[in-house]
């Protein structure tokens, strides 16, 4: 019960955390958009939060490069558990149309791991709304801490996603 | 007996009522942004959410000083359902509002830095004026007793209309509502981040917003105190200020301190000493 | 009883004779622990006999010289020795007050003063034993926490010739002198120790005999001279107004003329200057040059309170009058200004100065409210006040002798070098500001019997809020984290008791609050039939002080305030499974994790400073003071033309 | 005084992209302001060596989504100068139309976000509301609402058919409208005002001196606007560059209020022309390869974008170098920042529009 | 003030903006480049298309016959579609649903040239990607 | 470029864009440019009244050159990326970001220099 109830809560209330990770800004105000009246996504108690700190899901949008990367990882090490990643648009996923330009490491899960991609360029809101409800069923997924202890499940660790393919 | 139940009402009374006014808060702002809003309750599951998730603080101080801020809040509700003195209830809640501004200066982190800085002087802000407030009620009543205040015969306002007004500009101050949101912000696109709330997360977060839900019943039930003699009055006086602020948070751009502290002080004493005088003469 | 007087007035002065002649640092040592133990007993056995004492069985000559003789001499001596200082320091001021007060007091002892009914020069009541315990307690305390800190001082300044023989002989004079001003009924006596209390404190300003400490001693001495000369004109005015120096007289002379409401205005203008008061504050900010020890013992906890006092004697004797208006303005302008002050200051030493200052002017806007409610406030304030106050500057020593600074933003996350020292300051600036600590008790009595005078409370309400942001931003700071495996703090052990004891005391006191209503103060008001005739507080069940205007559950308060924090300190205890983490430093943070540490441009390592707002274009010392000051003397002048004018026709 | 030294950013939630200002704040006034660059830093000017100069008008184009469009203009511009393609008058117009579409979809998310900046939450609500409007006529008219990808080298890809001008007409009015409605709003405001009148003061001269571009330099009352050049279609429009004098924050949001009327009316007289046209062609063909150098200007909501290109013969270009307005903007922001308060430093950032992903590229 | 007072009364009187996706799905317009799709049977193998794509998110392998976008990389600009000879590409004006993992787009058809041997191209499928399948960085 | 281009030296340059500054021209930006594997096109473009006129600076990638900063101040943005991008050397350019204006240490390479002669080696 109280499980089940933690559960709802969890997936009714998912804060996201946007991070700018090198985008062109178009999946970034698409992001933004998803706020705005026409899309509202605050109807799902979302709530966009200005640091990883009150986060579980962390929205990424735009290639990620050299020097961003160590932020990302940062903001993500900075979230508690339990977090989900979505990232968004061709570059988050892939590096997009810049993929071999040479300050681009790729995509975002080069650097963390990422429970939904949203593909586009940009994702329009309507994508990145589709992405989110993903997300909070992933969420769903992920184990109460009050049974499994919140003490380092999740945490990431490059070297575990270095060849391995989700 | 009586304390006991009273006790009992405020502690499980005032964060219902506090969440559910949050909740209708963020929907009534949605809907005067065009938008849909979230679900009435939506507070609750923030809040239990936030209790759900992995504890994570940068020490210990921060966590002592959510848990202060809580206790004192609690315990002001509990007073003013008791209908203790306003002075201490002022006192107590004080305790609060230190403490939240000790747990963000006890991260080295200058966000939560610059908000506490920014909390005091809010609090430096309001805290004369609601004492003013009390000093109102106090020449009106004759003493600093809530329950002297329900023995009152006449609605409060009728008397203190000036010091009713300064009371919404605490309440603003307190609630964190534009134009007065500089130490933490109920919007994410804010200068300081979340200020004093910067550092808090999870469970630690949820303890704070708790006792915020407490401190908003205290503060309405204080506004309430000014047309305590029948309840319809004062449900009107009270749906009428609390629309009011989420008009006013809705049509504002936020302000900064100095503007804060120049502006309230001056206008929030004018009106506040104008009517005392009137009761004085 | 007269044993007892004895021990609290006259043993002070011998044994400072004694240790003026000591050389041996240990027997020196010794003997102010004895002394200290001492007059702590006595003063708590004098106590236990009694709440009121007049002393008539005092022999009235030692060694057949008449006792008034004898302080008559004495007297001119300390004169003499002031003026001489005024000379060697060649301030004009000095000199020109203190020669006044010779030709004055000479006058008036050989021309003027005619021997009237006998009384005993000595008298206690409650009021006089509180300021007595806190002397003799608190003062001990200061002096012994004194001896570690007067060692390691003196290491730091490499001297030659250790000074210390010096220190103490003033310090344990100062105590005696204390007691006798406490004590004194025969305001030429009550005069005497006021001039004592005026040189001890400019010979210890003075004491580590640097530029600035010397400039800062001679100001505070003409200020002082300048409140001996208004105290010795008071008193001569009182005389040809009343033809009496029995301060029982005096206070109980009822109905008072415009001419001695003039002179009791010029002893609460004594009094000002005494405590410091706008716009004589610039002399305790000097004051703060000297070793920590002499703030915390002269200028905070006691000297200064012999400056409220003063007002605080006389004030049922001018309680309605215009006088009495004109000084709760007075006070409650010194309130509000100094707190504003305070904010703009760094220097923990000075915060603590202007705060004292501050806190006194709030004593002082009691007395002159001048109801049952305002003098309980007083009172209060007077004992928590000198405790709390008197330990925060003694942790403030302790951190700078370890920190090497006495600047707050130097003092930041101290919890991690001196856990236990932090703790106890955090506990000390916390007992200034919040309930269920007594300052906050008296505070709340305060606003109540302010509250009738819109101005005064107007100007308490702002002064509050004021204290709120130096003491909560301070408190704050203190905190931080501790490495794991970080050294234990090491102290001596004096230093350490003092502390501990202090600290104890503040919270047991302050949860004793209303037994110290109800069995110190209470009684003191059958001897004011001036003042209104309820009396303010009942201490109810459960600790619970209530009036007709409002009640304060302290019992409850205190109890839920303990069990929350226990509750906070378990919960934090329970916090094994928490994760540490940075501070949120928008995702570039580097290093260690309390480092604070980001990654800057140019990849480069910065460190995220942290600063208080001092706000210097709003509460700058530079910006406030002029008008400040301005506005306080014309507010005191006010006072006096008020006092004049508005005598209760007779 | 005590120092506070703040990171402000990379990850902010006032900034809409990540860069890093090293704030030194004493009592919430800024003593310094340093900044750090590169967390969008792709490189892409290099993939010119990669991609043939056809598919770098896609490249060009996700330099930035917001004047993305514009973006491709200016390098499509500048290879049919290197080629001497001659752009059929229908493409030249449609070009112009989706350049103002782009410009007052870009105003009002910056106005938007220039709202938010000082804490106007349902402003900044309304705003992007009304924006919504364009980005659906850039949905219906160009299959997407953001990156257009219209322009492909020698005219555009898209049509706008007769039906579909008739309902962009109609929206301008609902647009005309709304806009209307904010105005008092966003430029009579007293809180609006107090947050931004007099906020970030750069001079005539200093303006001039640093080099800044676009609202920034007109909102010092500088007149330059590089559609004065009359590219594309705009030497047959009849405009005027908004101009304000005072050089302050407000000064600038009034400039781009003033520029999204102006594109309004700038819609409807490319209506008006498309109407007259007669020629169906939508683009010209492409022969040979780019060869020489060019340098190439438009204005971009920002201001004044400048390319540099050099090609020599082969189906890559040697250098596709380009400056945007923001880098030219960088310089003044940082001469605005000493001296004010730390709750105005987003309002000054946002002041300048700034675009990171332009500046970075 | 007193303007936006009546702007945000407004919003409260009439009806919300919001467009309740995903419970209401807005009709998309005529032309939106929402994904790419391929008849594979109508693929003739000149890989065009993968010599035009900006993303080189394209890969046709005429002697197996494979077709392959990687639609993670894809940045549905439709210039493929625009080149495609016998426009075997088109764009679907549904968006992209999200998905949880990397796949390809892969198809199998008739490369031209060959004798036909089998009659039905094989059906496409979204097998599981490699994520090796992006350029070297 | 059909605008104007005038050839100057990297010992010439300071004087004349001081030159440039006091008849009034804006300082539009810098481009640069690898002519071939050693030397390196540098262009000042510079607009009045919205007509363009540039310097073309041609010199070895590898010698140091001498900042604008001075004279532009706002240059030192443009100078700053030029030293990435091409890892030329400008003397005197305030604040010198060294290198890290857009880049992390991981990349080893020169962006438009390096790369340029591998990219080529490789096809
Ligand atoms: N306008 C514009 Fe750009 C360009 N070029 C620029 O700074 O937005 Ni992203
Ligand atoms: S996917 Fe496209 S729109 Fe999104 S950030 Fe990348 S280039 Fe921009
Ligand atoms: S839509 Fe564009 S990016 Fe996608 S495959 Fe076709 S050409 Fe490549
Ligand atoms: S999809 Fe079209 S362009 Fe691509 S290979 Fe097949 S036929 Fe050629």
């Amino acid at each position: 019960m109280f499980d089940a109830l933690v559960t709802r809560a969890r997936v009714k209330s998912p804060w996201v955390l946007h991070f700018d990770c090198g985008s062109c800004n178009g999946c970034d105000i698409e992001t933004l958009a998803c706020l705005t009246p026409m899309y509202d996504i605050e109807r799902f108690g979302m709530i966009n939060v200005g640091n990883p700190k009150h986060a579980d899901v962390l929205l990424v949008t735009g290639t990620v490069n050299h020097r961003n990367k160590k932020v990302l990882q940062a903001l993500y090490e900075e979230m508690p558990d339990p977090k989900v990643v979505i990232a968004i648009g061709a570059c988050g996923l892939s590096g997009g149309v810049f993929r071999d330009a040479y300050n681009v490491v790729g995509g975002v899960d080069r650097v963390i791991p990422v429970d939904v991609y949203v593909p586009g360029c940009p994702a329009r809101p309507e994508a990145i709304i589709d992405g989110v409800v993903a997300a909070l069923g992933k969420l769903r997924q992920k184990a109460v801490p009050t049974a499994a202890g919140a003490g380092g499940n999740g945490r990431f660790h490059p070297r575990m996603k270095a060849t391995g393919s989700s | 007996m009586k304390i006991a139940l009273l006790t009992l009402a405020g502690l499980v009374l005032a964060p219902l009522a506090g969440g559910l006014l949050a909740g209708v808060d963020r929907k009534v702002t949605a809907w005067l942004q065009s938008r849909k809003g979230p679900p009435i309750i939506q507070p609750f599951y923030d809040l239990i959410k936030l209790f759900a998730k992995e504890k994570l603080a940068v020490n210990p101080w921060q966590v002592l000083c959510a848990w202060v801020y809580l206790m004192a809040a609690v315990f002001s509700v509990v007073l003013f359902f008791n209908q203790a003195d306003l002075l201490l209830l002022f006192f107590v809640q004080a305790v609060g509002a230190v403490f939240l501004v000790m747990g963000a200066l006890s991260v080295p982190s200058p966000y939560s830095q610059v908000g506490a800085q920014r909390e005091l002087l809010q609090v430096l802000t309001y805290e004369p004026l609601l004492m003013l407030v009390f000093v109102g009620i106090y020449q009106v009543t004759g003493s600093f007793r809530i329950s002297s205040v329900l023995d009152h015969p006449r609605p409060l306002l009728l008397e203190l209309p000036l010091l009713y007004l300064v009371l919404t500009y605490a309440l603003t101050i307190k609630l964190r509502k534009s134009p007065f949101d500089f130490s933490t912000s109920h919007h994410a696109h804010q200068e300081l981040v979340r200020g004093v709330l910067t550092e808090y997360s999870g469970p630690f977060l949820g303890l704070v917003e708790l006792a915020h839900w407490y401190e908003t019943v205290l503060i309405l039930g204080l506004c309430a105190l000014f047309w305590a003699t029948s309840v319809p009055g004062m449900a009107i006086l009270l749906g009428a200020t609390y629309f009011l602020e989420l008009l006013v948070d809705n049509t504002m751009a936020r302000m900064t301190w100095r503007w804060m502290l120049r502006y309230v002080w001056t206008v929030g004493l004018v009106l506040a000493f104008t009517n005392l005088l009137w009761l004085h003469l | 009883m007269s044993n007892l007087v004895l021990l609290l007035v006259v043993l002070p002065f011998v044994a400072a004779a004694a240790i003026y002649g000591l050389r041996a640092a240990a027997l020196r040592s010794g003997l102010v622990m004895l002394t200290g133990g001492v007059l702590a007993v006595a003063s708590v056995v004098l106590l236990a006999r009694g709440l009121e004492h007049d002393f008539t069985g005092l022999p009235t000559a030692v060694l057949g010289v008449a006792w008034d003789t004898l302080i008559t001499v004495a007297d001119f001596a300390l004169l003499g020795v002031i003026l001489l200082w005024g000379l060697r320091r060649k301030s004009a001021l000095v000199v020109l007050f203190t020669a006044a007060q010779l030709v004055l007091l000479a006058i008036f002892e050989r021309f003027v003063l005619e021997p009237g009914p006998a009384f005993a020069p000595l008298y206690a009541d409650s009021l006089s034993l509180i300021l007595v315990l806190i002397i003799s307690i608190v003062g001990s305390i200061i002096c012994i926490y004194g001896l570690p800190y007067m060692r390691i001082h003196e290491e730091h300044l490499a001297l030659r010739r250790s000074r210390q023989p010096e220190f103490f002989f003033y310090m344990i004079l100062f105590l005696g002198a204390m007691n006798g001003l406490v004590l004194a009924r025969n305001l030429l006596w009550f005069y005497f120790f006021f001039e004592v209390t005026t040189f001890c404190s400019f010979m210890l300003i003075q004491h580590d005999r640097t530029e600035e400490a010397i400039r800062n001693a001679t100001r505070a001495l003409w200020m002082n001279s300048l409140g001996g000369l208004a105290f010795l004109l008071g008193v001569v005015i009182a005389y040809g107004e009343l033809g009496t120096i029995d301060m029982l007289a005096v206070v109980q002379s009822g109905s008072p003329t415009g001419v001695l409401l003039g002179a009791l205005g010029l002893l609460a203008v004594a009094g000002f200057t005494k405590a410091a008061q706008l716009p004589f504050q610039s002399w305790l900010l000097g004051a703060m040059v000297a070793p920590t020890p002499v703030s915390a013992l002269l200028h905070s906890s006691t000297m200064v309170k012999a400056g409220v006092y003063v007002v605080l004697r006389f004030a049922p004797a001018f309680a309605g009058t215009a006088l009495s208006t004109g000084l709760a303005l007075c006070g409650g302008f010194t309130f509000l200004a100094c707190a504003a002050l305070a904010i703009g200051q760094s220097n923990g030493k000075r915060i603590l100065a202007y705060s004292t200052v501050s806190n006194l002017g709030l004593i002082l806007a009691c007395a002159g409210i001048n109801t049952k409610a305002a003098f309980t406030a007083a009172v209060l304030l007077i004992v928590f006040h000198a405790l709390s106050k008197g330990l925060l500057f003694l942790c403030v020593g302790s951190i700078e002798q370890e920190i090497g600074s006495r600047n707050v933003e130097d003092m930041r996350g101290l919890f991690h070098r001196m856990p236990r020292t932090a703790v106890i300051t955090i506990t000390g600036i916390l007992s200034m500001l919040l309930p269920p600590f007594g300052v906050l008790v008296s505070k709340w009595l305060a606003i109540q019997a302010a509250a009738e005078n819109i101005v005064v409370v107007t100007l308490v309400a702002l002064g509050s809020a004021l204290t709120v942001v130096y003491w909560a931003r301070w408190a704050g700071l203190l905190m931080g984290s501790r490495k794991a495996g970080a050294p234990w703090e090491s102290q001596p052990l004096l230093t350490r008791g003092a502390l501990a004891v202090l600290c104890g005391a503040v919270v047991v006191l302050s949860l004793l609050t209303p037994v110290v209503y109800g069995e110190l103060i209470l009684p003191m008001f059958a001897a004011m039939p001036a003042l209104d005739a309820a009396a303010p507080l009942e201490v109810g069940a459960g600790g619970v002080l209530g009036g007709p205007m409002g009640a304060f559950a302290v019992y409850p308060v205190f109890v839920v305030l303990v069990v929350g924090l226990l509750a906070a300190v378990l919960f934090m205890r329970r916090t094994g499974r928490t994760r540490y983490t940075h501070p949120y430093l928008s995702g570039i943070h580097v290093g260690e994790r309390d480092a604070g540490v980001f990654r800057g441009p140019m990849n480069l390592p910065v460190t995220a400073e942290l600063g208080n707002y001092y706000l210097a274009t709003i509460f700058g010392e530079a910006r406030l003071t002029r008008s400040a000051n301005l506005a306080a003397i014309v507010l005191i002048l006010l006072m006096m033309g008020l006092a004049m004018k508005g005598g209760v026709p007779s | 005084m005590a120092r506070t030294v703040i990171p402000f950013g990379p990850q902010h939630p006032v900034l809409p992209e990540p860069i890093h200002l090293k704030l030194v704040v004493e009592d919430e006034i800024v003593q310094e302001a340093i900044p750090a660059l590169g967390y969008v830093h792709r490189g892409l000017e290099m993939l010119a060596q990669k991609r043939d100069f056809h598919q770098m008008v896609q490249v060009v184009e996700r330099i930035c989504g917001i004047c993305s469009m514009i973006h491709s203009l200016c390098y499509c511009q500048g290879i049919e100068e290197m080629m001497g393609i001659e752009v059929p008058r229908r493409a030249r117009l449609l070009r112009t139309l989706w350049s103002e579409l782009h410009r007052s979809h870009s105003h009002l998310l910056w106005l938007g976000l220039f709202a938010d900046s000082f804490g106007f939450e349902s402003l900044f609500m309304q705003l992007w509301r009304i924006r919504e409007r364009i980005l659906d006529l850039n949905e219906a008219t160009a299959g997407n609402r953001v990156i257009v990808s219209v322009n492909v080298i020698g005219g555009v890809r898209a049509e706008i058919s007769e039906e579909q001008q008739r309902w962009i007409l109609g929206e301008m009015a609902g647009f005309e409208r709304d806009m209307n409605r904010i105005r008092s709003t966003l430029l009579e405001d007293y809180t609006v005002k107090s947050r931004t009148v007099g906020k970030g003061v750069l001079t005539r001269e200093m303006a001039y001196e640093l080099g800044a571009a676009g609202p920034v330099l007109r909102g010092s009352g500088i007149a330059q606007d590089m559609r004065q050049l009359g590219y594309a279609a705009y030497g047959d429009l009849d405009f005027e560059p908004v101009v304000e004098a005072a050089g302050d924050a407000y000064a600038r949001c009034k400039v781009r209020f003033g520029e999204v009327m102006q594109s309004i009316r700038l819609v409807r007289q490319i209506l008006g022309e498309l109407a007259k046209e007669t020629d169906p062609a939508l683009a010209a063909k492409v022969k040979g390869r780019p060869e020489g150098e060019v340098v190439c200007r438009v204005e971009q909501p920002r201001g004044e974008c400048l390319y540099y290109l050099k090609g020599s013969g082969k189906p890559q270009l040697d250098r596709v170098r380009v400056r945007t307005p923001t880098f030219a903007n960088v310089p003044p922001l940082l001469a605005m920042l000493p001296g004010v308060e730390l709750a105005d430093v987003p309002v000054l950032v946002l002041s300048i529009d700034p675009c990171i992903s332009c500046t970075e590229r | 003030m007193f303007r936006m007072t009546l702007n945000v009364l407004r919003n409260l009187f009439t009806p919300k903006a919001t467009r309740l996706y995903p419970a209401r799905v807005r009709e998309p317009f005529a032309g939106y480049r929402g994904q790419l799709e391929i008849h594979i049977e109508d693929c003739i193998f000149c890989g065009l298309c993968a010599r035009k794509c900006p993303a080189l998110c394209i890969a046709v392998d005429i002697k197996t016959g494979k077709w392959e976008c990687d639609p993670f990389a894809c940045v549905y600009c439709g210039i493929c579609a625009d080149h495609c000879p016998t426009d075997a590409l088109f764009f679907a004006d549904r968006h992209r649903a999200p998905a949880e993992k990397h796949s390809l787009m892969s198809y199998t058809g008739q490369p031209p040239k060959k004798k036909e041997k089998s009659v039905a191209a094989t059906a496409g499928s979204e097998a599981p990607a490699n994520r090796k399948s992006a350029p070297a960085d | 470029m059909k605008e104007p281009v005038i050839d100057v030296t990297p010992a010439a340059v300071g004087n004349e864009v001081r030159q440039m500054k006091d008849a009034g021209w804006r300082l539009v930006g810098l481009s640069g440019a690898m002519v071939d594997d050693e030397q390196i096109d540098i262009l000042y473009h510079f607009d009045k009244d919205l007509t363009l006129s540039h310097f073309r600076l041609r010199a070895p990638r590898t010698a140091p050159l001498p900042s604008i900063s001075a004279v532009y101040s706002a240059a030192f943005l443009g100078e700053n990326e030029l030293q990435d991008l091409f890892a030329v050397r400008f003397e005197n350019l305030v604040p010198d970001f060294k290198r890290t204006l857009y880049l992390e240490e991981e990349i080893t390479t020169i962006p438009f220099a390096t790369n340029v002669k591998a990219a080529e080696k490789k096809t």
